[in-house]
């Protein structure tokens, strides 16, 4: 799960990494001292880029900055909150990071001199990169490297690391990024930005105030019912029984020239619960697909409960769906489906593919809608 | 020769009084896979038909002389049961629950490599020799033994796999599931190497994933071994940025990408599958190539 | 560092596990209630046996029963302190440890239902034996097969173990033991007895009220000046350059029928140091060894040190003294010593061993004084 | 062919500019000692003669190719220096400091076995083998190369033996001190495997001490060992409870005297000295069986 910026700091606050004073937009203090950054709150980075921070040199200026803000729509995600925080003097921006890496199956310390910037934008040898390992955890030699090689005392630098390692571990995160760090002339540093994503299996374990999630997206809609869902913009929406299955089902749409509206993989509760499927099966239809390929195939569950959504849902409809099963229960889930003239079923994952692209695009060569 | 699990596997059920527990224990005893003991603090004592639950892993180890667990239990205490495990000298893991926290999983990823245990999962759908040991969700009725391994990240594939194999007249060795989640014990690259040993395997079926870089491991196996490799890598026409973690992007490994990832396994000499459902056509080329 | 009962209470008070009230005599609360137990303080097992624990019964017997255990000496440890805990009613004595295996190269937790005997005398299919791994520490599992074990509920005896791991890994303990753990009808329980050994090496972490510690022993003394020294009953002191070589120095004077008083290791830190040096052999004079026997072979440290030490004690003394040295300013050092009638120098080992032999039994077969 | 230490090993002194670890720089460099660095972290920069100091030890793999290090610094730090290395990549150590807390030592020892470092100490006195590379504390001027091997806890033992081997005429291949702490690495029975193995050396001098439970772990290997090991365990005649640990006590360890481990090992068939100075008597008595 991404913490928003506000719902970082707190977390920062929480385990001793220095921040700026900040208030939401709604709090603004009377003690707040001017010029203030006022911070969209979105979950999506390059903020500065786009005009989504600007700087508050006065009171009077705050309502309509903030306001402003508000309206803004930022790579797709609508600012839900403004953050005012104090402004602070730094001469250097640094860059501190632990993310967990899944190639190394380990986190990752991550240092840099040059803070401020996208990471990605940074050169190779300008990052310190010190895998840590997970049974022993940070250790006081990789936070001497870092003070270094970002040529801080480490005194300074010392604390910050420790926390950031502690909030690390006691949240079960899998990446906290400071960018920038700022370091200010007598040496103090501050935390300007706080990029934290929480593993979303397991509780947070600190007390603090997060911000209101819009549910609104497809994403959230299916990850709510306790399915994976990825909205896209093409004809058909895929279902599937499996994200392994579900990306050979897109692939195999996708290799016959067909497009994709939304992938859904049901996940391990839906397909033994015959109403999360019915409001999975009905959020799809929101997106008002061309027409939907199911393709389930089980070991465990039984077939009947997928295909009474199905049947309940989208029998009858005018929709075109193509639903390949296979499984337990197979033969009776098949004849509950054959009554609708609208479903047709198969057992056979290329054909039901080859019968939806059909079913839309007419016989012959395919053409781009 | 089987390559993990065996005739003479014994094997436990970790969670075995829970619902899936018991369903699978009961798949077990019907198919004549070795289930010796089921295990489940606090449940101690009972039966489940024959088989004996133990409070403890070492008391199924001491009485039992278990080897091999399949772990189905809330996601939370995985990890102790996996510590556990490994403690009580169980050599091969099968962790079927799903939702496990990824620190739990490094943790228990490193303890079983220090330990030589061949940890799969977690979320793995598991490992199954038919006609000798089924420590997977994949059911008995649809396997055939032969000669074909498969391994694979994802379950649900592949049972999609083993269709086509059934259809095509062939049967499978050993099919090797190692679980979807980020953060996983086993790896493709350590089952192609008991692939190429085992004498019962004659073909390998190759199931990857965008994203990690698990074909960049695998490549360096694939160059040396002299049985077929058959590749494919799920999420070809993904687009990108979608599925893409933030990880991946930090660390700036530009393999990820099913494209990529071809490559790599193509000049590592493997056959690459543009589409799953293209494997029985490249199959008969390459027998027809090697006649 | 072996701790008296009334410092591990200390510490596990410290550390959340529970114990009776209790009092050294001198503090005795007004408050306590009695029958007390007088528990003497000594640094050895084996109280009950030995009658150093006895019961009070009522206020006017204390000042005669700590008395009376302050004149007791228990396997020659004098009694320093008397310790006065409330009694505990009890239906169960378990027992429950942690220890560190040097074998197993970890740390072990040992329980057993047979509490309140030596546990060596309990029979070994009556202790449960669990490894814990020193990169991963206490796992709930391990706390659970206790509690099946003793059969015991998991929520009391979950904080105790917890609280015992707590208490060594913080405060780096070899043992930490709880023999016995009472448990009272109401299912508490407290721990009747704490032996807690610490490492030398490290300072302890909790600020508990230390006992003085008689500084009599010579075993002490050495300690105190940096060298490890082992007292015996025999003639000869042998004092050498390293446990290893000390070893086999009194291997080969046993071997040869020598007996010896004592065996010191000078350590890494007394070789470079003469005042450490002089202090050491003065110590050793005072126990009136027959002669002494001095063995050095240095690598890296010069032999005049220890040379100057040995001239400054000892030379011209009428005790027989023989010095094997070897190593860097071997032959100065011989020079230093060479003008001593008392002492004799020899670059060989064996013939050290003999020649001490000799000038304390004369030629002929030895025989024992 | 030296078996743990080479001409061709790049050894770094971890704590360089202390005054042991300067010392020992001098030496090795006036040895021949194939010294590339030393590291003591704020001291980077630096020079010992022409041996330059950095502040990591991974500057000094990275940028001196580092793969061994001797480690001499105050103990307290003794563990991050021995994790900093190991992270780093460095696949030999040498602990000389002694004093180091044995909780330390427990993880030192668990860390550098799941990294397959071969770490000696704490408390070791180094390992050398003359006329290639000496990262000991024995000076190289009693050093002559021959076929004995030694293995041995104790350092100031070991410079015994290798007087007495001097005096018979001949020399040694490789001489390992394990260290004299309670928690040690490497322990007698990875080396004995090392010694068999090694056409350098045709004869082991095997040196061990009461307590602990190595020669039970060393037996097995002198079973299967077709050089001669001579054996002296250090403390024969101690009298008993003076020295045994609470530790050994409790775990009822009944292996752990002298005589007793004299017995496991003549049973392994080694030739066990009651005292080290039998070794000639005993070599030569050897040499005319086997004439």
């Amino acid at each position: 799960m991404k913490l928003y910026e506000y719902e970082g700091k707190r977390l920062f606050e929480n385990y001793g990494i220095p921040i700026a004073k900040g208030w939401l937009w709604q709090q603004l203090s009377e003690e707040a001292r001017y010029p203030l950054m006022a911070k969209s709150q979105v979950l999506t980075g390059g903020r500065g880029k786009a005009g989504a921070i600007v700087e508050v040199t006065d009171r009077s200026k705050v309502v309509l900055i903030a306001q402003d803000l508000l309206k803004k729509t930022i790579r797709g995600h609508k600012v839900s909150h403004v953050y005012l925080e104090e402004k602070i003097d730094y001469d250097r921006e640094l860059y501190l990071s632990i993310i967990l890496d899944r190639n190394k199956k380990r986190p990752v310390l991550l240092a840099s001199g040059k803070g401020g910037i996208d990471i990605e934008a940074v050169s190779r040898q300008d990052i310190l990169t010190i895998p840590i390992h997970p049974l022993m955890g940070l250790q006081a030699y990789m936070k001497r490297k870092v003070s270094y090689f970002l040529q801080v005392e480490f005194r300074k630098i010392d604390e910050i690391i420790d926390h950031m390692w502690q909030l690390f571990s006691d949240e079960q995160a899998e990446l906290i990024e400071i960018n920038p760090l700022f370091v200010q002339s007598n040496g103090e540093m501050v935390a300007g930005d706080a990029k934290v994503i929480i593993d979303g299996h397991t509780k947070p374990s600190a007390n603090i105030d997060y911000l209101p999630r819009q549910k609104g997206s497809f994403e959230e809609k299916c990850s709510d019912i306790g399915a994976v869902g990825v909205e896209l913009d093409g004809n058909i929406a895929v279902i599937t029984s499996g994200a392994g299955l579900g990306m050979a089902t897109f692939d195999l749409v996708c290799s016959k020239r067909g497009t994709v509206r939304a992938l859904v993989d049901l996940g391990g509760h839906v397909i033994h619960d015959v109403n999360a499927a019915e409001e999975l099966i009905k959020e799809v239809r929101r997106l008002s697909p061309k027409g939907i390929l199911f393709n389930f195939y089980f070991q465990v569950a039984s077939c009947k409960v997928t295909a009474t959504a199905i049947a309940n849902i989208l029998g009858g409809d005018s929709l075109p769906v193509v639903v390949r099963l296979r499984g337990i229960d197979q033969e009776e889930s098949e004849n509950l489906l054959s009554v609708f003239p609208n479903i047709e079923t198969t057992h056979d994952l290329e054909k039901a593919c080859e019968r939806i692209n059909f079913k839309l695009e007419g016989p012959g060569i395919a053409h781009h809608r | 020769m089987p390559i993990i699990v065996k005739e003479e596997s014994k094997v436990i059920i970790q969670g075995i009084t829970g619902n899936v527990g018991r369903a699978f224990a009961n798949r077990m005893i019907q198919y004549n896979t070795p289930l010796v003991a089921g295990v489940t603090p606090g449940k101690g004592g009972q039966y489940i038909q024959s088989i004996p639950v133990y409070n403890s892993v070492e008391e199924a180890v001491v009485l039992a002389h278990a080897d091999t667990s399949f772990i189905s239990i809330p996601p939370k205490f995985v990890k102790q049961a996996v510590l556990e495990a490994i403690d009580a000298g169980i050599k091969v893991i099968v962790i079927y629950s799903e939702g496990v926290p990824i620190h739990d999983s490094m943790e228990m990823v490193h303890y079983a490599k220090a330990h030589q245990v061949l940890l799969f999962g977690p979320n793995s759908a598991g490992v199954v020799s038919p006609g000798k040991a089924n420590v997977s969700d994949i059911h008995d009725t649809i396997l055939k033994q032969g000669k074909v391994g498969v391994v694979s990240r994802s379950g649900t594939l592949t049972y999609e796999v083993i269709e086509m194999i059934n259809k095509m007249g062939l049967g499978v060795s050993t099919v090797v599931c190692l679980g979807g989640d980020p953060v996983i014990g086993v790896q493709h690259a350590d089952i192609l190497q008991r692939f190429e040993k085992d004498p019962e395997t004659d073909t390998v079926i190759y199931i990857g994933e965008i994203g990690g870089n698990d074909e960049m491991l695998s490549a360096e196996i694939i160059k040396q071994m002299t049985k077929p490799v058959f590749a494919y890598i799920a999420g070809m026409y993904a687009p990108e940025g979608k599925r893409m973690g933030h990880a991946g992007a930090i660390i700036r490994n530009s393999s990820e990408t099913a494209a990529q990832k071809q490559q790599i396994l193509k000049e590592a000499g493997a056959v690459v599958l543009d589409v799953l459902v293209d494997f029985p056509r490249s199959y008969s080329d390459k027998a027809v190539i090697n006649k």
